[in-house]
Formats: structure tokens, C-alpha cells, sequence
């Protein structure tokens, strides 16, 4: 384990959220109260938007964004067909179910993206400020991927469908970022500078007590969890693995710097839990929250946020040849 | 004395992203209003959830007061949604004032 | 077996402003407590409403027990004010146990 | 038309510390399900109470829709923490759609 | 359009209102929660009384601080019977709206008044700090003229006026704004420095996720408004300008500075969102939230925050004759 | 009264506290969402857990520490013991109650202890790192004499005593301090350094907001009360004097420094009224709410705020012979 790697666990982010693990499983009454979660959430996500629009704005828009758009964009179009198979195969899911998680795992996870760039930038391997883009292209397109491969080609209802659509384009997390990038490259770093105080000298801080309730949540839900099979406990850590590994190696290929790669890589290990979720619970009410919801919230989220974003981050360099530890 | 008609008072648990489609079932049926309250936590076949509000996927009570027939209107509406998602539809007689109003 | 006796369960919709005087006719007609419970948005004639609690606008829920004749004095007592605020009263028959104390 | 079948709905209000002695006892009885609606503020014996959420000294409503024996059930496995504790329990018919799940 | 203006549509302030615009006109899910809204509401008062108070322990009360008050107050006063002429006779509105909506716009909306500030301070014509107590104490008698607008002289029920007058002097939002002058003026720079990093240095960025949520709830309210007509609209535009012309040319006949001058423009163009429909509601229940509140909120307070500031700011400039913008 | 006391008066976080208590006896209707509340609790609580941890992460850990420690919880487990005396025979209370409100006066207030250190620090007096363990783990103690002696020895069910000790040792706020303090010492200065702009620079803003709500909700409770008597408001006025006293010259009788020795001296002096409450409503519900939260919640906490934290500063320095004041 190399320098970069325990950095990690002294790192107040990501002990906060071992806090969070703890204090749940030994069943402390500790608890954040939902409207200040979910305004964290808005903060981190208007935060990372605004940063990331900001560093556009600095380098411009050249051929590697594209490329990486449409990489990231791919990737969630096709990944939920290797879970999907997988899922059914060794998990034993049916297809309502196989369908509902690949989703998921197609999708990806702010928070997982943010505590990424966090740690990436400790590691002075900062990724690009266009992957903020890339991941809000990354959350829509695994849907469609996931309903067709579990309600099969003929969907039933076009009204639904176009109702669906519009959800998953205008929700909340993909107009926010997305709105705030805008924000960002509209007013570029002098715009940004006068509410940098707040989106910048606060991010980090924010994320601990995010994190710190995201590992109650994530605990108490494994606590309660009834339908997990320990075949899909082994899913919900490979399939970040694989993905991770083939998102890293095809960014490194597609030439994209090494920060950028990791941090395609953790976007395509991670497993969505709130764009997804909502998704799924209005298009495919059939499918069991208690199977996608604990497996990629209470084992992929912890198992990236602990373990995977540093693999990622050790196999870009690795592939590319950069170490960031020691500029 | 204060005079008191007999009304349904429904009250139907639902996700809050589908609250629109309830209510738009309630306006739908003629029903003149609805009262939203929000829910905390709960547990049912699915096993228990709470805090789902970041993950959107809490719950919500819609609660509305409406004549015998209307109400009986709004169940029929509802029935399909609700096998599907799972909502909960109850309702009982209530007395209320202003009775015309409802 | 437990014993359980009847009451009445009155449910009035008011502002949030308001709620002191609704609070004050339910102390005033002796009736022993009340609880009120938040309430998220809603439609009425007036059309819809919602996160007005930054507005100061907002609704809530008083929710009490009480005997029969109480709950009477409680209807009587509130009836002006309910048609001038457009405030929502109802109540119906429900079993409680220890009924002695309401 | 649609079928409906009557049921219990049970509603106890009880201290947020205490929320896991009663739906213990919810699923004891065999109940399927409970839901949690959250409360703001309320007046009893022991006076005004707010915003107490700070202090961990609030109460919620728990909402539960069950069959007559199962609610007689609940309210028998209740009864002494009510008394102790000050809890409230109320309960009347309801009729429910989907009542096969209740 | 000058330099200045442009300026408004890169700041962040006013495109995070834009975003929200635009996120609720999509049908967007984004929303704020209610508590957070109203926490940020508070920090924002705060924030500003103190700013206020610890400007004006600096510069010390003198004439012109009173001639500010007299003059706010006077406007706020007077302003109903204009506003309840234009609404009875062109609006169309009966009594007890034209009186309800009149108090809207005699009052004013601490957030055009928080956002002007932002705006000419980057403009380099900073309002005077005592511009904090003007605001305060204009809320209030505008109330008072519209309900003797509305009711008539003969008031029936005094009790009731007492309760009234006592929910109107103590509202939130008088004695957050007055007891946090008082605070800075007590504390002064050097107990204002301790608290800074908090009510100044995040300032700006709450003030950006503040107006996101108003962007939401005014788009929101105005698709679902029903009792407006083009009639109304015309005045939610035109009472704003024709009041803060005449503010804001008062002010700089009264000789305040070209910054204060503005910003009590401002301050007469902008209609209370807040405190006057709370105390309509308690006083003139028959009057209908669907137009006052749809009228102040969802189009006097867009076309302030997006237009009127800048054309207030440049008007005290050429009254006054000194431009901010080149310092 | 000298300077350092006259600050206490001019330090926006204590003018806010006095601006909730007027404003609620003003009968205003200013209010903090609940929700808001309890996420500055979490994040004073999780603040100062991590100041303390950072700074034993420096000193390292002594014999001074021990010997606080032993000394904190010492004085939680046997100071009930005297205020159940008073309260028995001078404030005329039952078995029951007054076991519960001993149990108060053992333990602590989180909120009392960290406006005493905002004003210690600004005496140039600032307490050990370690005061903050000393503080967590004086919280639990008291509420087991509490209980002894409102129960007598034989408890009944022993179920439910397991049960309490959980709740007692696993309670939120314990939990989170000692949490964020271990977080403190793992990450040390250095890792501090990334979220110090959140949780120092914040600080004391979020203080000031915090203690106007805490001013609110003691004000209000006060003016509800129904079941204090004047005998009891003495002894909610002596009991932190007296405790205070007794813990600052035992500190500084065991070699403590100036700041630390005024600190365990306010710890004496607090009361709960977060965890406290809870454990007695749980193990205790015959005690009355009504006396135990308005003595602790509503006259203690605010002598203490506003004199008593003076008074065991000044004698802290009296007794080592060091005044912080002038350095
Ligand atoms: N039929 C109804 N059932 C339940 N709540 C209603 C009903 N009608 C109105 N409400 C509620 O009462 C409020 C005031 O209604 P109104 O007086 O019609 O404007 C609405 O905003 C709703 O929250
Ligand atoms: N008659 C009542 N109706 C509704 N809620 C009540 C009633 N009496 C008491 N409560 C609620 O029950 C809580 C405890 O009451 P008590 O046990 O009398 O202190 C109060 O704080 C109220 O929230
Ligand atoms: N018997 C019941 N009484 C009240 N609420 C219930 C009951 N059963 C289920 N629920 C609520 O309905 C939700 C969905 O239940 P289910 O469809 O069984 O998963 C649960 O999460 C509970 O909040
Ligand atoms: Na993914
Ligand atoms: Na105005
Ligand atoms: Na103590």
C-alpha cells in the first residue's frame, strides 16, 4: 500500500464516512436531518457544476472533451448489457430485476464522482473540469439501456414513455449540474471568484458531514436488507472493478490525461442511487428497491469510496505512466 | 347548533414522484381541493425505508374531502395505480361544516 | 380485554398563522391537548399552494380528542372564524383506550 | 365498481425515542406495515411543547391499517406502555381497496 | 446596453435566478427544501442587518440618515394610494384586492434589496449602510395604508387591530434585520471581524442558491396562475419603474449618495413577498393570495432582479452625475 | 466589571443569544425550521470534536489529560448526588423529579462549553484540546446516579437497563464528538487543513445563529412554565455557581492551566438539555418535562451564557494567578 493509497484513510472525507459506517452498525441514534442532506446535495452538486463550467471556461473546448463525451456517453449506453447478463446468470436475477440494477451500474454516482476529483486532486492528478459534463451525460443514457433490456423492444404505453423521457432529462441532478457548468463558463473564474468563499472554501467540509450520513444510510440499509444473496454481494464489488477497469483503459487509450482517466474510470465504477432509483420506481414499480437500492448504495458505494477510487487511481498511472504523489 | 353534513374524508399513501398523478385524478373526478402531508418513514412488504428523500423515492399522504360519489369515482380512478405501486387508498364518513363547499 | 371508549377526532386545516386561535377555542372549550401536524402543499379554490413557508402562507394540520360535547362547543366556537379563513373542519367517531382523560 | 373490504386504522402518538418499542409491537401482532407521519408541536398535561426536535424530546404518529383482531392485538400489547409513556391510540373503520394485504 | 448591465447577466447571482427560471419552465423536479430556504432567508437577514450596523458604527448617524429614514418611510406610506389607483381603475381589481395589492407594493422585498447591493457594489456605488434601517422600517406602513385602503376608515374589530399591528412591528423579518443592526452597530468592526468568514465570505454563494429556489417558486407559481390578466401584468411591470424613478429622483433631490440613491429606488420599485401576505392573510382573508402574491412575486420580482436594478443604477448615476462603473 | 466581562457583552455570539430571548418575549414570531437547528448542532458538535482532536494531535496526551478526565468524570457521577439534596429538602421536589434534574446538573451542555471557549479564546485563556474528551465523557455518567437515585437500587427490569446504557453510551452527541475528535487526531493538523475553512472560519457565525435559536426556545419555554416555583429557580441559579466553583478550583487544585480550569469549571456549571432529556423521557417518564427542561434549558443555560462563564474565568485566573486578558 504506497503513500497515495493511505492518504485516503487520513483523509476527514473519507473518515467521516467510516464514521458514518460505524456509528450506524452500532446502532447509534445518530442521524442528519433530510433537508440538510438533501441541501448538501444541492450544494455539492451546484458546487462541482460551477467548478468544473469555471475550468472550461479557462482551457476551452477541444477534441479530448469530445472524446470523452462521447466515451462517457457509450459507456452508459453499453454497460448495462454486460450487467444485465451477468445479473442473470450468477446473480439469478429475473428480468425485471437484472434490468432495474444494470441500470444502476450504467448510471453513475455524484458523490462517488466528487470524492474522486477530492482525492485525485490530493494526488495533484486532477482530472479535467469538463469530466463534470461527462457525468451528467453519463446518468441518463444507462435508463433507456435498462428499461429495454427489462420490459423488452415493445413498450406498452407511449404517453408513459414520453413522461418517462422528459423525468429523466429534467431531473433534478442533470439540470442542476448541467445549469450550474453554464453558470460557470458563462462566468468564469472572475464571475466565480466572488462566490468562491462559499462553493470553493467550503466543498470539502460539506462533503465530510455528506459523507458522514451517506455511511448511516448505506449502513442501516444493509442492516435491514432481506433480499441480498451473497451471489449479488459479488456482483456489486466486480462490477465496479470491471467497469472501472475498462473505463480507465479505454480513457488512457483514448489519450485523456491520467486524472481524467481515473476519474472516467470511478465514473463508470459507479452505481447511481438517487437519479436511477426514482427512475426505475416510476417506470419499473415491479422491480425490488431492496435489491438495487442496498446493492449499490450500501456495498458499491462504500466498496469506491474506500477502496476502488484509489485502484483507479493507482491504474491510470500505472497505464499512463504518470504518478501524481510526487509532482 | 352548528349544522354538519356527512362527507368521505380518502386519504392514499403515494410515492412523491407520483403525487401528480393522484392529484390529477382528484381534479379529475371534480373533487374541489387535496391537502398533501408529508410521511417520515415506514415499513411494508418491501421491507423498511426512511430518509429516501435524497434518493427520491419517499412518500407522501394525500388527503382529500369528497362526497360518497366522488370518492367512489376517485377509488375507481385510482385502482389501477394503486395495485401497481402499491399506494394505499382508505377513506371513511366524516362530519364536516360548510358541507356545500365539498 | 382492553377496554376502549368513543371520542370524537377533529381534524381542522388552518394557517399556520393562525393556529394560535385555533389552539386557544380548543383550550377554551376545556378540551385537555391537541397536536398539530405539518402539512407540505395543497389545492383549493384559491388554486394550488406550495413551499409557501418562506412566504409565511403556509398550513397545518391541529388534530385533537375529545367527547362528544366538547368537540360540539370546539365546532361552534371555531364556525366564524373557519368561513372567513376558509379553514377545513372535521370529525368523526374513533375508539381510544384510557378515554378518561379526554 | 370497485370492492373495498373494512379495516382497522390505527393511530398512536407516541415520543420519536420511542418509535421502535411500537412498531415492535406492530410487527409482533403480525401487521404488514406501519407508516410514520412526523408532528411539530402539541399541548398536554405537561404543557406546551415545540421544536424539540433539538432536545430529542418530540413525538410522530404512527399509522397502521390492520384487521379488527390484529388491531385488538396491538392495542392489548400496548396498552401498558401507553399508560406509562402517555402515548395516545386511537382507531376506527376505514374502507381499504386491496384489503386481501391488510 | 453599458458595460454595467451586461455585467448583471455574468454574475452569478442572477443566473443562478435564470437557472431556476428556466429549471421550473422545463417542469424541472429541482426544488429546494423548504427548511434550508428558510434558514437561508434568516442568514441572509442577519447578514445584512449586521454588514448595516457595522457601517453605520463606522460612519456614525448623521442627517442624511434621518432624511433617508423620513423618506423611506413617507414612500412607503404614501405609495398604496398611487398603486390603489392604478389597480382599481386600469387593473380592474375591487376594493379589497386593489388595497391588498397596493400594501405589495408600498412595502418591499428584502432580496431585490440584498441583490441590488451585490449589483452596485460591483458597480463601485455601494449604498450607504444605513440603507438597512430605511428598508426595515419601510416594510411596515404600507401595510397600514393598504388595510385603510381596503377596509375603509371605521375599523370594526379593534381587538383584532391590536393583534395586527403587534404581528406587524415584531414580524420575523423587522426584528431579525433591526436586532442584527443593532448587533453591528454594538459589536462593530472588530466583533463583526470574528464573524465574517460566516455572514460575509459565504454571503454571495447562499444569495446564488437563495435566488435558484425564488427562481423556481416564481416560474412555478406563475404556470399556475389563473386570476391574472394582461391588465395586472402591465402594472406588475409599470408600478415598479414609475415607483423607483420617483424614489430614486427623490432621493438624489434629498442629496444620499448615487449607491444609496439606487438602492432606495429599489427599494420603492420592489412589492413584499414575505411580510405583507402574511399580514393580508390574518387582515384581509377575502382577498386572493392569486394575485398579490402571483403579481409581487412571480413579476415585479423577475423584472427587478433581471432589469430594473440596473436601469435604477443608471439612472442615480445620470441624476447624480457620477458613474460607478470606471472608478 | 472589568474589560474581559464587558466583551462578554459586545461578542456577537452572545448578543444574538440576548436578541432570541427578547424577541421571543416580545412574543415575535421569529423562528428557526427545526431542521436547520439540529444541522448546526451536528456541526458544532462535529466542529469542536475535531478543534480538540487536531489539537491533541499536537500536544499529545499526558498525565494533564488523564488526570482532567478522571477529575470530569468524578464530578459527573458524584455532583447529583448534592443536587439531589438541595432539590429534596430546599426546592421541595419528589424522589422522581428530583433524580431527574440532578441527572441535568451532572452532565453537560455541549453549548455552554463552546461559548465558553469562543470566549476564553478571546481572552487569550484557551482551554486544552483535550477538554473537549473531558466533555463527552462527562455526559453519561450523571445519568446513572440520576436514576439511582430516583429508582433506589434494585432497577426492576434489567431488559430495559441494557437498552438505556446503549442509548446512553451511543447517543448522537457522544458519538459524534468522540467521533470527530478521533477524526482530529488521525488527520491531525494537516488533514485539518483541507476543512479548516468549514469548520473553523464558520464557526462562530453558526454559533451566533445557533445560540438566537437556543434564545428563542428558552425564552418561550420560560414564559409557558407552569411548574417552577421560585425555589427552584434559586437553586438553577446556585447550582452552577456553586458546581462551578467546586470543578474550577479542583482543576486548578490538580495543576490544570487558566483556560482548561475555567472550562472544567463550566462543565460543572452546565446542564443538559439535549441528551439528558431524551435518557429521562426514555428511563423516566414519570419525571416532569415541565421542571427538569425549563431549570436546565431555561434559566441555567442562560446564567451561564451570559454571567456564569465570566465569573469562572475570572476566578480561574484569581486562583492560578494568570489573567489572559493582557498578554
Ligand atoms: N376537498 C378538500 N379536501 C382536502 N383539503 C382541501 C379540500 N379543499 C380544500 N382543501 C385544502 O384547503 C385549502 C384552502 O382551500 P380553499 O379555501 O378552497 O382555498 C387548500 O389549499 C387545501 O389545502
Ligand atoms: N386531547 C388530545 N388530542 C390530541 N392530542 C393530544 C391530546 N391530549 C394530549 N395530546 C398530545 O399528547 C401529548 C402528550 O399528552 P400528555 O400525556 O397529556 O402530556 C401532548 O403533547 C399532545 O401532543
Ligand atoms: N398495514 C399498513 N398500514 C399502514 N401503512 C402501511 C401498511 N402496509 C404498508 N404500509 C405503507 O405502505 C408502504 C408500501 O408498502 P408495500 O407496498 O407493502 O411495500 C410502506 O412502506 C408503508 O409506508
Ligand atoms: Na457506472
Ligand atoms: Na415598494
Ligand atoms: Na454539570
Amino acid at each position: 500500500m504506497d503513500a497515495a493509497t493511505l492518504q485516503t484513510f487520513t483523509s476527514p472525507v473519507v473518515l467521516f464516512f467510516v464514521l458514518g459506517l460505524l456509528a450506524a452498525f452500532a446502532r447509534s441514534d445518530l442521524a442528519i436531518p433530510e433537508a440538510i442532506a438533501k441541501g448538501m446535495s444541492l450544494y455539492l452538486m451546484a458546487a462541482i457544476g460551477l467548478k468544473g463550467g469555471v475550468a472550461v471556461s479557462k482551457s476551452g473546448i477541444d477534441s479530448t472533451v469530445l472524446i470523452a463525451l462521447v466515451l462517457g456517453i457509450a459507456a452508459s449506453f453499453l454497460m448495462p448489457f454486460f450487467a444485465n447478463f451477468v445479473l442473470k446468470v450468477f446473480g439469478k436475477l429475473g428480468r425485471i430485476n437484472a434490468g432495474a440494477v444494470a441500470a444502476h451500474y450504467g448510471s453513475v454516482s455524484v458523490v462517488t464522482f466528487v470524492t474522486a476529483v477530492e482525492i485525485l486532486e490530493a494526488q495533484n492528478k486532477p482530472p479535467g473540469g469538463y469530466m463534470v459534463a461527462v457525468m451528467a451525460a453519463m446518468e441518463t443514457p444507462a435508463i433507456l439501456t435498462g428499461l429495454l433490456l427489462a420490459r423488452g423492444m415493445g413498450s406498452k404505453d407511449g404517453q408513459k414513455t414520453s413522461e418517462l423521457l422528459h423525468e429523466v432529462f429534467f431531473n433534478a441532478s442533470v439540470v442542476l449540474l448541467l445549469g450550474a457548468f453554464a453558470i460557470g463558463i458563462i462566468a468564469g473564474a472572475e464571475g466565480f471568484g466572488e462566490v468562491a468563499p462559499f462553493f470553493e472554501a467550503g466543498f470539502k467540509g460539506v462533503l465530510c458531514l455528506f459523507l458522514l450520513d451517506m455511511g448511516l444510510i448505506a449502513a442501516r440499509r444493509i442492516m435491514d436488507a432481506r433480499a441480498i444473496t451473497w451471489r449479488l454481494v459479488v456482483i456489486a464489488i466486480g462490477l465496479p472493478l470491471i467497469n472501472g477497469t475498462i473505463g480507465t483503459a479505454a480513457a488512457v487509450a483514448c489519450g485523456l490525461d491520467v486524472g481524467s482517466s481515473a476519474a472516467l474510470g470511478v465514473l463508470c465504477a459507479s452505481a447511481s442511487y438517487i437519479a436511477v432509483p426514482a427512475a426505475m420506481r416510476l417506470a419499473l414499480p415491479e422491480a425490488d428497491p431492496g435489491i438495487y437500492l442496498t446493492m449499490s448504495l450500501s456495498i458499491t458505494f462504500p466498496f469506491n469510496i474506500l477502496i476502488n477510487i484509489g485502484l483507479m487511481s493507482m491504474l491510470a498511472s500505472a497505464l499512463t505512466g504518470v504518478g501524481g504523489a510526487t509532482p | 347548533m352548528i349544522e354538519t353534513v356527512v362527507r368521505k374524508r380518502i386519504e392514499i399513501l403515494t410515492d412523491t414522484a407520483l403525487l401528480g398523478r393522484v392529484t390529477d385524478a382528484v381534479d379529475k373526478v371534480g373533487i374541489t381541493g387535496w391537502t398533501v402531508v408529508p410521511v417520515s418513514s415506514g415499513k411494508g412488504r418491501d421491507g423498511r425505508w426512511r430518509e429516501e428523500r435524497v434518493m427520491g423515492t419517499d412518500k407522501v399522504f394525500v388527503l382529500t374531502i369528497a362526497s360518497q360519489d366522488k370518492a367512489q369515482a376517485l377509488a375507481e380512478e385510482l385502482a389501477p395505480v394503486l395495485t401497481k405501486y402499491g399506494f394505499i387508498l382508505s377513506m371513511w364518513d366524516v362530519e364536516v361544516i360548510r358541507g356545500e363547499r365539498f
